[in-house]
């Protein structure tokens, strides 16, 4: 696969379609700019700041967009509010669509055929695999990104973080709390 | 299982090529895999349900990559090392490195034909009465069991009509898992091309199953 | 179509599998065919949806075999030779033969900045009021069309709830075949986990799709 | 994580590693006495050579010549099968369907690979392939295409997915300009596609 892609890229390049700088520039942003700290940040002042909560939750684009990320994957977005009677958890059977601008590009795990099969059908099954059980009471919404909207989760704010600064919180929310495998760390989690 | 096996109504596998004078077997390894998991049933004590699902319960990646008898052999050995009548190390070192479990009787050349024409029946007696009767419209459940099933994905939640009572025969949804032959009544279910793939299906096409007492529910 | 991609509710995959500390690119290669898929897009070399039907066509036993990136190469590829960007012997060869029918037009890093600040929205100015409203009962039609689509197996013939409008956006089926983008409402529906997998499901699990208004029908 | 495997170059060498796994199991069954070769020759024997379409073209030429039997085989298969000396396993449970002028039946099994084997011998590989088992039961002029058949576009295709033990064999229609054959005559027309349904009889001409 290395030396097929890289033949692809040759005759791009030689075909005067694409420059090397701009490859280049599109793997750094990925690979270094953009990744779940965009999530975590929105997250973070979503816990402390109730007007940007509630617009968060009505128009999450514009809210999220307030805080300069957006674009790529990223045009449409919802942010899923979890309670403690509501758990929500996403997934792209049918890809691997995922929310780019605050959470970078989707782990293996995300895109791979267990995730994708069984989410929908077995969540409850899939989130043991993540070490996650949850109260057998709790509503479990699957939301499966068919389209070009791309979710988020907003987990719950741990217990014990009163007057914490957003800067601090922001350590507290992993990628998995936003895609729903996993929930926020706990205050002693960060010792 | 909604597993690698349950192929019906999917795309992209491309066309059917009939191979013109094709053998019997293609390999000579064909021939002692097919041969094998024939005499090992006896020995082995598995049923045909057990089996099935030996074969179909693995990654898609890896069904859909192998040759059919190469999925036959696995099940083959996967089955014999489940009971414990080999081990690992006795498939790599290809010969026998422990003693024999007891079985309960061997395929002798003798027996190869007899056994052969008597097959393995499926009808049980009954005195019960079949709850549906030709002309009856049944709906298919929605059933998703992890394990094995007859049912395909394709006919569920949809509507047909009883064609054919057959019998009062094993059902395999049980069989399978170890828990017993508890026969039921078992219908020829026909389904029309527009109710199972709607506006996308020819309308002169016609779907018959084979759908167990408990797999249906009423739909007059 | 009702290809390898459609994979929800399918058994045998086994247990997700997590990797500690994942790279965001697991070999040079990889990042390079994500950045090319990127350029090409740009370049509007084809569409969004035009892509993922290739890659949903590639034959079930190659979909499931080949890794998350050599999937993306092996799509390109396709496309490449579909659209007229390069040969078979080009791509055997690893170089440009011949020089490609249009004017060339390099997207430059620049682009490509915006692109990744911009991205590319969906949505449209609708043709004509949304069908449904917010707590209408609908049911995912039964289809099976050879085309690309986005309505998966599972839900198909199935009853929800419309949860969310979300607006009108390209019509996936069609932009895919190239034939316009023929915006629809776009609507969230929710369905019960039991609706969807029968009796014996878990009675806590509710699923979510985006569903455009001609997968729809009322109740 | 991210490897590529299973590219189709190694084809060669996966049948070679089967072919010894499979040797290896045979000795240790042997062996360990669970299985007699003599038996495992038999068996091999007698589906290479002795069971095949033949016997399935017997019975439906007995079918086309006499009306009475006919009328048995499609009432109850199995027993009327079993007067040619054909039945065993995978056939324990059989249904003969006939094909009309407006009705053209299929066979498929969906699910694993299902087959009449005491009529017809062990199925073709295309039968147990993906590409067959996946779109028979959606697609049955498309696939009938692959084989070079069109039918009438009015005809009714009946698909039987052979989902229980029932095993299912297609009576074909008789072709025209065989009034008075014999049944052994007969026979030499009956493919063992036309059984399944993925093709029709040979006509007289075919033979010449």
């Amino acid at each position: 696969m290395q030396l097929r892609t890289r033949a692809l890229q040759t005759i791009l390049t030689e075909k005067g379609y694409i420059e090397q700088a701009a490859i280049d520039e599109l793997i750094e942003t990925y690979e270094k700019k953009i990744g779940p700290r965009n999530g975590a940040q929105v997250v973070a002042k979503a816990w402390t700041d109730p007007k940007f909560r509630k617009w968060l939750f009505e128009d999450g684009t514009a809210a999220i967009g307030s805080l300069g990320f957006g674009g790529r994957s990223g045009n449409h977005l919802v942010a899923l509010e979890n309670t403690p009677h509501v758990h929500n958890m996403v997934v792209c059977t049918l890809c691997s669509c995922y929310p780019w601008a605050v959470l970078g590009l989707p782990p293996l795990w995300y895109k791979s055929a267990p995730y994708r099969s069984r989410t929908v059908a077995d969540p409850r099954g899939v989130l043991r695999d993540f070490g996650v059980a949850l109260p057998k009471d709790t509503e479990i919404r699957v939301w499966d990104s068919t389209a070009e909207l791309r979710y988020m989760v907003v987990p719950m704010r741990p217990a014990g973080t009163d007057g914490w600064t957003e800067d601090k919180l922001v350590e507290l929310v992993t990628r998995d709390s936003m895609i729903g495998t996993g929930f926020a760390k706990s205050p002693k989690d960060l010792r | 299982m909604n597993g690698p096996q349950d192929l019906g109504g999917m795309d992209g596998f491309g066309p059917v090529e009939p191979e013109p004078n094709e053998p019997v077997f293609h390999d000579d390894w064909e021939k002692r895999a097919f041969a094998l998991t024939l005499a090992m049933g006896m020995p082995g004590g598995w049923n045909i349900d057990q089996s099935r699902f030996a074969r179909e319960n693995r990654s898609p990646a890896e069904y859909w990559s192998m040759s059919y008898y190469q999925i036959w052999f696995a099940a083959l050995e996967r089955m014999l090392k489940e009971r414990a009548l080999i081990t690992d190390d006795e498939v790599v070192a290809g010969h026998s490195l422990h003693k024999p479990k007891p079985v309960p009787r061997v395929l002798s050349p003798g027996d190869v034909l007899k056994v052969l024409h008597r097959g393995g029946p499926t009808e049980r007696p009954t005195n019960t009465k079949p709850a549906f009767k030709p002309g009856n419209a049944v709906r298919a459940k929605n059933i998703n069991p992890p394990t094995h099933t007859r049912l395909p994905r394709y006919v569920r939640g949809h509507v047909g009509t009883v064609d054919r009572v057959i019998g009062f025969h094993v059902f395999p949804d049980s069989n399978a898992t170890g828990a017993g032959e508890n026969p039921q009544w078992l219908y020829t279910v026909r389904f029309e091309g527009r109710e199972l793939w709607g506006p996308d299906g020819d309308p002169t096409s016609q779907v018959s199953v084979d759908a167990w007492e408990s797999y249906l529910t009423p739909a007059d | 179509m009702n290809g390898a991609a459609d994979m929800g509710g399918m058994d045998g995959f086994g247990p997700v599998v997590q990797e500690r500390n994942e790279p965001v690119f697991h070999a040079g290669w990889e990042g390079v065919s994500f950045a090319l898929n990127m350029v090409t897009g740009v370049a509007r070399l084809w569409n969004l949806d035009a892509f993922r039907f290739k890659r949903e066509s590639i034959p079930p036993p190659e979909y499931v075999n080949l890794s998350y990136y050599g999937l993306w190469t092996r799509t390109l590829e396709l496309m490449m030779l579909e659209y007229g960007v390069a040969t078979p012997a080009e791509i055997e060869a690893g170089r440009a033969i011949a020089p490609f029918k249009k004017a060339p037009r390099a997207v430059t890093a620049a682009e490509c900045a915006d692109m990744v600040r911009c991205g590319s929205p969906y949505n449209r100015p609708a043709p004509s009021p949304a069908l449904f409203k917010v707590g209408d009962k609908v049911r995912a039609k039964n289809m099976h069309p050879k085309a690309h689509t986005r309505l998966p197996r599972y839900v198909r013939g199935h009853v929800g709830e419309v949860v969310r409008i979300v607006g009108c956006h390209v019509f996936p089926d069609s932009n895919a075949s190239n034939l316009g983008e023929d915006p629809h409402w776009l609507y969230t529906v929710r369905f019960d986990g039991r609706e969807l997998w029968g009796e014996q499901s878990d009675p806590t699990v509710r699923v979510c799709i985006e569903a455009w208004e001609p997968y729809l029908e009322p109740v | 994580m991210a490897n590529d495997h299973h590219h189709h170059d190694h084809d060669h060498s996966e049948l070679s590693d089967t072919q010894l796994r499979v040797r290896a199991l045979e000795t240790v069954l042997t062996e360990k006495g669970y299985v007699d070769p003599a038996a495992l020759d038999l068996l091999i024997e007698t589906y290479e050579k002795k069971v095949g379409p033949r016997n399935g073209a017997r019975v439906v030429a007995r079918a086309w010549a006499n009306p009475a039997y006919r009328a048995r085989l499609l009432k109850d298969a199995t027993p009327a099968i079993g007067e040619l000396g054909y039945a065993g396993r995978q056939g324990e449970h059989i249904v003969a369907v006939e094909n009309t002028p407006t009705l053209h039946n299929m066979v498929v099994c969906t699910l694993c690979s299902c087959y009449p084997w005491p009529v017809l011998g062990l199925p073709p590989v295309w039968y147990k392939s993906a590409p067959y088992r996946s779109r028979a039961v959606a697609d049955p002029r498309g696939v009938l295409k692959d084989f070079g058949v069109t039918l009438p576009a009015s005809t009714k295709i009946r698909v039987w997915d052979s989902t229980s033990e029932i095993r299912y064999l297609v009576v074909p229609m008789r072709p025209a300009g065989t009034d008075g054959w014999t049944e052994e005559r007969l026979a030499d027309l009956v493919t063992r596609d036309s059984m399944i349904g993925t093709g029709l009889p040979k006509s007289p001409k075919d033979l010449a």
